[in-house]
C-alpha cells in the first residue's frame, strides 16, 4: 500500500500518456470509442488524484523517483498539498472540457488530432504539478507548452498560424530562460530537487539575480506576464473554445505555480524577504492587470477579451504571489481556483454561442440572451464573480488578496483591485446587458419570435457545473478549495515542510 | 597471438582493403557491393564496440604497428576519446551508406556507385585512423586520405554546383593540410619525435628554447584543422559543400568529417601541447571566441536560408562551433558537453540530412517552401525532422538537450555565464529556423496540388527510424555513453 | 585594395615565419634534437633488423609501413576520385 | 637582437629562410590568380617549399645520403625526414591529379577556368 501510494503520482502522469497512444489508435476504428476513451481517461485521471486527497490532507509528501538522467539530475515526482490542490482542480476542468468537446468538436476538422493531443496535454500538466524537482517540472512544462500548439494552431487558419508561430517562439524564449535558471540553481545549489530541505539557493548574488530573472520570464511568460504577455490575446482567441478554456483556465496557472516553488523551495521566504527581488513580480504584476484589464475594453472579438481579462486576472495571482504573506498566498492560490472556474464558464459559454450561432463578435451579441439563456445565464454568473461582486468567489478571492495586501501594509494594491474590478465590470456588464435586453442585429429578426436554441446538453452540463461552483464557492464559508488554499498557503509558509 | 589483439590495425586496414577490391566488385559482381560495403563497416563498428569495452575496462592501450616501437614505428593509441569517437563514426556511418544504399541509386548515375562505396569506405577508414593513430605524421596521411575522399563524394554527382563545391573544398582542405603539415615540421624540428607521446614529454623543454617555434605551430594546427572542421570564419567552403553534394554524402560530411577534425585538435590541443603554453598564448580564449561567433552567425545565417540542405550546412557550422566552446572552456563538465555534441550532432544532423534526402527522394522537393504539408504524405522522414530539430533546440528528453546541459553548466563552472547566454540565444535561433519547417509540414496545406510522393524503401525507414530512437535514448538515458566521455575528459584534462 | 589586404596578410606571415626562422635551430648542427636515437636506431640498426641498406627504404617499408599504405591509399583514393568524377559526367 | 645577429641567423639557416620564402610565393599565387590551373600550381609550389622545409630539417653537417655500405662508417644524415616527404609527395601528386580533373570538369561545364568568371555564372560569392 505504502509503495502504491507512492506510485499514484506517477500512475496520474503515465496513464493519460498510455491512454493517449490508445486513443490514437482507437480513432482510426470507431469515433465513438475515442471519445468515450477520452472522457473517461479524463475521469479516471480525476478519481485518482482525488484519491491522493487522505494521504495528503493528512500532512504527508508523496516522492518517488523514476529514474535519474544524469548524477543529480532526475525525473521524480512528488505531491504535496500545493501539487494536489492544482493538480485536483486541473483534472476536473479537464474533465468537465472533456465532456463538452464531445459535441463541440464533433462539427470541426481533425477531431482524430485533437483528443490525443488533449489526453497528453492533461498528462504533462499533471506532470508539472506533480513534478519533484525543477527538472521534471521544466520537461513536462515545455512538454504541455510545445504540445498545446497543436491546440493553439487546430483551426489551421492564417491567424492561428500566426498565432501559433508567436506562442511558440515565446514558448521558446521561455523555455531556454527557464533552462539559464535551473542551471544556475543546479550550479549554485547542488540539486534542482523540491524536496530540499533548505532552499537550494541561499546567497544573494549576481548569478542568483540571474536566475530569478529567468524564471520569472520563464514563467511569467507562461502566466501572461507584462511584458511577454503579447503571445496570449492572439492565441487563446484562435483555439477551439474547450481548449481556449484549458489555456487560459489551467495552463497559465502552471506559471504561476512554478513561480510559487521557484520563490518557496528554490529562493525561500527569508531570501525573498532580504532581497526584496519580489518587488520586480509586484511592478510587473500590477502593470499586468491594469493594461490586461484596460485593453480588454477595447476588445471587440469576444474570446478576444476574455483572453485580455485572463492577462488581468493572472495580474492578481502575481501580485498576490509577490505580497509574501498568509492571507495574500491564500487569497493567491484561492484565485487560481476561482480564475480555473470562472474562466472555464465563460470560455466554454462563448464557445457554446459561436457553436449555435457563429458570432464571435460582441457587437453582434445582442438578444443572444433570449436565444440561449441557459448559457448566458452561466456567463453571467461568472462573469458577475469575475467582476468581484459578492458573494461569488471571484469576491471571496480578491477579499482575502485585499486583506493580505493590508496586512502588508500596502493599500496601494487594494486600490488596484478595487480599479480592476471597476475595469472588470466595464467591459463584463455590457456584454450580459447587450445580451439579454439589447436588440438583436441583422434584419428581420426584430418581430420574429425568438426561437430557444440552446446548445447540447452534453456542452450545458459542463458550463453549469463550472458557473454553480463559482457561486458555491464564494457562498458557503469554509469548502473545498478554501481549506486547500489555506492550507497550502500555511504550508508554504512553513517553507514547504 | 589472438585476433582481438589485432582490432586497432584491423579497424582500419579491412575497410581499406574492401576499398581496394571495390572497383573490381563493381564491375563483375555489382550486387555484391552495398553487402560488402556494409560488413566492412559492421566489422569496424563491432571491432570499435570491442576496443570501446576493452578501454572502459583495462584502461587505455595502444598498438604498435609492425611490432616497432614508438618512437621509431607507428603507434595507434586506444584511449577513450579515440574508442568513443570511432565508435560514433562506425555506428553512424554505417546507417548513412545503409539508407544511401538505396538513395544514391537515384542521385548517382549507375557506372559511379561502386566508386562512390570505394570512397565511403575509404573515408570511414581514414577517420578511424585520424582518431586513433598516436603519431603525428600518419594523422597527416590520414587527414589527407580524408580530405580526397570527402571531396570524391561530392564530385560524384553530376552537377557543376557539386564540381564548384568539391573544388572550393579540395583547395581550402589542401591549404589545411599544408598548414598541419608546416605545423609537424616545426613540432619535429623542436623535438625530434613525432609520436604524441614522446612530443608531449620533450615541448616542455623546448618550450623554453623555442617558444615562437611552439607558438607558430599552434597557430597553424588550430587555423589548418580549423579550416578542416568549418570553423568560424573558416567556414566558407562548407555550405556550398555540404548542401550539393548526394544526400548521404552531406549528412556523412557533417555529421561526422568535420568532427574528426575537431576530436584531432582536442587531442593535440589537450594530450600534446604543454598547459603552460596555453597560458602564454590565448589560443583557448581564440576558439573561445571563434566558436561563440560560429555559434551565432551561423545560426543567424541559416535563417534566411531556402534551401533545407543549405540550411542544415550553416547549421553545422553553429554546431561544430558548440563543441569548440566546450573545448576552449576547459572545464570538465564543458569538455564532456563538446565530446557528447559530438556524438549527438553526429546523430541529429545525420537524420536531419537523411530526412532532407527522403523528401527530395519523394517528392524532389529542395524548397523550405516546397515542403508544406509534407507531415500528411511522408510522415516517418517528417517525423525524424522534428525530433532532429527538437534535438536541436535543445527540448529535454532529447539528447541535444543534455550536450546543452553539459556545455551551460560547464560555462558556469568556469565562471562565464555568458557563454550560457551565447548558448541559449543560439538554441532560440535554432527554433527560429527549425520549428517553422515543422509547423509548415504538418499545419500547411500545399500551394497547389503536388503528386503523391515516392513510396520510400525500407532501406531508407529503418536507419532514420534508428537515428531518431537513437536520439531520444540517448537523451533519456544518457548514461549509456557519459561514462566513456567522463573518463575522456577527465584524461584529456589530466584530472 | 584586395591584392593590397593579400599583401599584407602575407607580409604578416612572412614577418612572423622570418622570426621563427631566427629562432629556430641551425641546419645541421649535430647536436640538435632531432638526431636523437630515432634516427639512430634507423641507420645503426636497419641493416640488423629490416635487412635493407637504404635506410630510407627500410624506414618506408618497415619501421613506418603504415604511413606508406596511406601513401598508397591516398594514390588509389585519387585515382577513385579522379575515375568517379570523370565518369560521372 | 640586432640586425647583424638576424641576419647571420637568416643564413645559417637559409634553407629554411628560403622555403618560407617560396612558401609565401606559393601562397601569393593561389591567393591572387583567378586562374585555377596557376591557383594548382601556386598549391604545388606551397607544398613543395613545405617539403623543402621537413627536408631541410635532418640535414647532419657532413652527413651522406642515407645508404649503407657494410664495413664503411661514415656520419649520415637524419633518413627520418627524407621517408616522410617521399609520402608527402605522393600526397601532393595525388591532390593535383584530382584538382586537375576537377578543372577539366569546370572546363566543361563552364567553359572557363576562371575562378571570377565562374563566380560570376553561379552568381554567389567568390573565393
Amino acid at each position: 500500500m505504502q509503495f502504491l501510494g507512492s506510485f499514484l503520482p506517477v500512475w496520474i502522469v503515465m496513464f493519460p500518456m498510455v491512454m493517449t497512444v490508445v486513443i490514437y489508435y482507437v480513432e482510426q476504428r470507431s469515433e465513438k470509442m475515442r471519445n468515450a476513451l477520452a472522457v473517461a481517461t479524463s475521469v479516471v485521471t480525476f478519481l485518482s488524484v482525488l484519491a491522493l486527497y487522505p494521504g495528503v490532507m493528512a500532512g504527508k509528501i508523496i516522492e518517488f523517483e523514476l529514474f535519474q538522467i544524469l548524477p543529480n539530475l532526475a525525473v521524480s515526482f512528488r505531491v504535496d498539498i500545493l501539487s494536489f490542490s492544482l493538480a485536483l482542480l486541473s483534472s476536473f476542468i479537464w474533465m468537465l472540457v472533456a465532456i463538452y468537446s464531445i459535441d463541440y468538436m464533433c462539427k470541426e476538422h481533425g477531431c482524430n488530432r485533437y483528443y490525443p493531443v488533449l489526453i497528453i496535454t492533461l498528462a504533462s500538466c499533471m506532470g508539472i504539478f506533480m513534478a519533484g524537482d525543477l527538472f521534471t517540472l521544466f520537461v513536462f512544462f515545455e512538454m504541455m507548452s510545445l504540445i498545446s500548439y497543436v491546440l493553439v494552431v487546430h483551426e489551421e487558419t492564417i491567424e492561428a498560424l500566426r498565432a501559433g508561430y508567436k506562442y511558440l517562439i515565446m514558448t521558446i524564449i521561455g523555455g531556454l530562460a527557464l533552462f539559464f535558471g535551473i542551471i544556475i540553481t543546479f550550479e549554485l545549489g547542488g540539486s534542482v530537487s523540491l524536496s530540499n530541505p533548505v532552499p537550494l539557493i541561499s546567497e544573494p548574488s549576481t548569478l542568483a539575480f540571474f536566475a530569478f530573472i529567468s524564471f520569472l520570464i520563464g514563467f511569467g511568460m507562461k502566466a501572461g506576464m507584462f511584458p511577454l504577455h503579447v503571445w496570449l490575446p492572439d492565441a487563446h482567441p484562435v483555439a477551439p473554445s474547450p481548449a481556449s478554456a484549458l489555456l487560459s483556465g489551467i495552463m497559465l496557472k502552471t506559471g504561476a505555480y512554478g513561480l510559487l516553488r521557484v520563490i518557496f523551495h528554490v529562493y525561500g521566504i527569508e531570501f525573498m524577504q532580504e532581497t526584496g527581488w519580489t518587488v520586480i513580480l509586484a511592478v510587473v504584476a500590477v502593470i499586468t492587470i491594469l493594461l490586461g484589464s484596460a485593453v480588454a475594453i477595447t476588445q471587440d472579438n469576444l474570446k478576444r477579451r476574455l483572453a485580455y481579462s485572463s492577462v488581468g486576472q493572472m495580474g492578481y495571482i502575481l501580485l498576490g504571489i509577490s505580497i509574501l504573506n498568509e492571507r495574500a498566498l491564500m487569497g493567491n492560490i484561492f484565485h487560481i481556483f476561482s480564475h480555473a472556474f470562472m474562466k472555464s464558464t465563460l470560455f466554454l459559454a462563448a464557445g457554446a454561442i459561436i457553436l449555435k450561432t457563429g458570432k464571435k463578435n460582441i457587437k453582434d451579441l445582442g438578444g443572444i440572451g433570449r436565444q440561449m439563456p441557459f448559457t448566458m445565464f452561466a456567463f453571467t454568473l461568472a462573469a458577475l464573480s469575475m467582476i468581484g461582486i459578492p458573494p461569488f468567489n471571484g469576491f471571496l478571492s480578491k477579499w482575502t488578496l485585499s486583506l493580505g495586501a493590508m496586512d502588508a501594509g500596502v493599500p496601494f494594491y487594494v486600490l488596484i483591485l478595487l480599479i480592476s474590478s471597476l475595469l472588470n465590470g466595464l467591459y463584463y456588464l455590457p456584454i450580459i446587458i447587450a445580451a439579454f435586453f439589447g436588440e438583436e442585429q441583422g434584419e428581420g429578426h426584430k418581430h420574429e419570435f425568438v426561437k430557444i436554441n440552446e446548445a447540447p446538453y452534453k456542452m450545458l452540463i459542463p458550463i453549469a457545473i463550472l458557473a454553480v461552483s463559482c457561486l458555491l464557492f464564494g457562498l458557503l464559508p469554509s469548502n473545498l478549495p478554501f481549506d486547500l488554499s489555506r492550507v497550502a498557503a500555511e504550508y508554504l509558509l512553513r517553507g514547504g515542510f | 597471438m589472438n585476433f582481438s589483439q589485432h582490432l586497432p590495425a584491423l579497424i582500419v586496414v579491412v575497410p581499406l582493403l574492401f576499398a581496394f577490391v571495390m572497383p573490381l566488385l563493381a564491375r563483375w559482381r555489382k550486387q555484391w557491393c552495398v553487402p560488402v560495403t556494409l560488413g566492412a563497416i559492421i566489422f569496424s563498428f563491432a571491432a570499435a564496440l570491442q576496443m570501446a569495452f576493452q578501454v572502459m575496462s583495462t584502461g587505455p592501450f595502444s598498438y604498435y604497428m609492425g611490432d616497432w616501437p614508438p618512437p621509431w614505428g607507428i603507434e595507434l593509441g586506444i584511449d577513450y576519446l579515440a574508442a568513443f569517437a570511432a565508435l560514433t563514426i562506425n555506428g553512424v556511418g554505417l546507417l548513412i551508406i545503409w539508407f544511401g544504399s538505396k538513395d544514391l541509386l537515384h542521385e548517382l548515375k549507375p557506372e559511379v556507385l561502386g566508386w562512390y562505396y570505394t570512397l565511403y569506405l575509404l573515408l570511414m577508414a581514414s577517420m578511424v585512423g585520424i582518431v586513433i593513430t598516436n603519431d603525428i605524421f600518419n594523422m597527416f596521411v590520414f587527414l589527407e586520405i580524408c580530405a580526397i575522399a570527402s571531396c570524391g563524394i561530392i564530385s560524384i554527382k553530376e552537377s557543376r554546383d557539386c564540381i564548384e563545391a568539391a573544388f572550393k573544398y579540395l583547395v581550402l582542405s589542401v591549404l589545411g593540410s599544408g598548414a598541419f603539415l608546416l605545423a609537424v615540421a616545426l613540432l619535429y624540428m623542436v623535438t625530434g619525435h613525432l609520436n604524441f607521446t614522446f612530443m608531449a614529454e620533450a615541448l616542455p623543454e623546448a618550450m623554453v628554447l623555442y617558444p615562437n617555434n611552439l607558438l607558430v605551430a599552434m597557430g597553424l594546427l588550430v587555423v589548418g584543422l580549423g579550416v578542416k572542421a568549418a570553423l568560424f570564419p573558416l567556414h566558407v567552403w562548407l555550405p556550398d559543400a555540404h548542401s550539393s553534394a548526394p544526400s548521404p554524402s552531406s549528412a556523412v560530411l557533417s555529421a561526422l568529417v568535420i568532427k574528426v577534425y575537431a576530436v584531432a585538435m582536442i587531442r593535440l590541443l589537450y594530450l600534446v601541447f604543454p598547459r603552460e603554453l596555453l597560458g602564454i598564448a590565448p589560443v583557448m580564449e581564440m576558439i573561445l571566441w571563434m566558436s561563440t561567433l560560429a555559434i551565432i552567425i551561423g545560426s543567424m545565417f541559416a535563417i534566411v536560408q531556402d534551401d533545407i540542405k543549405k540550411m542544415l550546412a550553416y547549421s553545422s557550422i553553429a554546431q561544430i562551433g558548440y563543441v569548440f566552446l566546450g573545448v576552449g572552456l576547459m572545464s570538465e563538465s564543458a569538455l564532456v558537453g563538446g565530446i557528447l555534441h559530438i556524438f549527438n550532432h553526429a546523430t541529429m544532423k545525420s537524420m536531419l540530412f537523411l530526412a532532407a534526402g527522403a523528401f527530395i527522394y519523394g517528392t524532389g522537393a529542395r524548397k523550405l517552401s516546397e515542403l508544406k504539408g509534407i507531415g500528411h504524405t511522408m510522415p516517418i522522414p517528417t517525423i525524424a525532422f522534428c525530433i532532429g530539430a527538437f534535438s536541436m533546440v535543445g527540448i529535454p528528453i532529447t539528447s541535444g538537450f543534455i550536450s546543452k546541459w553539459y556545455l551551460a553548466l560547464g560555462a558556469l563552472d568556469v565562471g562565464r555565464p555568458f557563454f550560457t547566454a551565447v548558448i541559449l540565444i543560439s538554441s532560440l535561433l535554432n527554433g527560429i529556423y527549425y520549428l517553422p519547417i515543422v509547423v509548415n509540414a504538418f499545419f500547411s496545406k500545399p500551394e497547389e496540388a503536388v503528386p503523391a510522393p515516392k513510396q520510400l524503401p525500407r532501406e531508407m525507414l529503418v536507419p532514420l527510424a534508428l537515428l531518431s530512437f537513437g536520439v531520444i535514448l540517448f537523451g533519456v538515458y544518457p548514461s549509456l555513453i557519459l561514462g566513456i566521455v567522463y573518463r575522456a575528459a577527465q584524461l584529456l584534462l589530466g584530472l | 585594395m584586395r591584392k593590397l589586404l593579400v599583401l599584407f596578410f602575407l607580409a604578416v606571415i612572412m614577418v612572423v615565419m622570418v622570426a621563427t626562422v631566427v629562432e629556430m635551430p641551425t641546419i645541421g648542427d649535430p647536436a640538435n634534437v632531432t638526431n636523437n636515437e630515432v634516427p639512430r636506431r634507423y641507420v645503426e640498426d636497419s641493416l640488423r633488423e629490416t635487412g635493407a641498406l637504404n635506410v630510407i627504404a627500410s624506414i618506408l617499408t618497415d619501421y613506418r609501413a603504415f604511413d606508406t599504405l596511406g601513401e598508397a591509399t591516398v594514390l588509389f583514393v585519387a585515382i577513385a576520385a579522379v575515375l568517379s568524377n570523370l565518369k560521372a559526367h | 637582437m640586432s640586425i647583424t645577429e638576424i641576419v647571420l641567423r637568416l643564413h645559417a639557416n637559409s634553407y629554411y629562410f628560403f622555403a618560407i620564402l617560396l612558401f609565401i610565393i606559393g601562397f601569393h599565387t593561389m591567393l591572387t590568380h583567378n586562374n585555377l590551373i596557376k591557383k594548382v600550381i601556386g598549391m604545388n609550389i606551397m607544398d613543395m617549399a613545405i617539403f623543402l622545409f621537413f627536408v631541410a630539417i635532418g640535414y647532419v653537417r657532413g652527413g651522406r645520403s642515407p645508404i649503407l655500405e657494410p664495413g664503411v662508417n661514415h656520419a649520415f644524415i637524419n633518413p627520418l625526414p627524407s621517408a616522410l616527404i617521399l609520402t608527402g609527395i605522393v600526397v601532393a601528386v595525388s591532390v593535383t591529379a584530382y584538382a586537375l580533373s576537377l578543372i577539366i570538369k569546370l572546363y566543361k561545364h563552364y567553359g572557363t577556368i576562371d575562378a571570377e568568371e565562374i563566380m560570376r555564372i553561379r552568381g554567389g560569392g567568390s573565393l
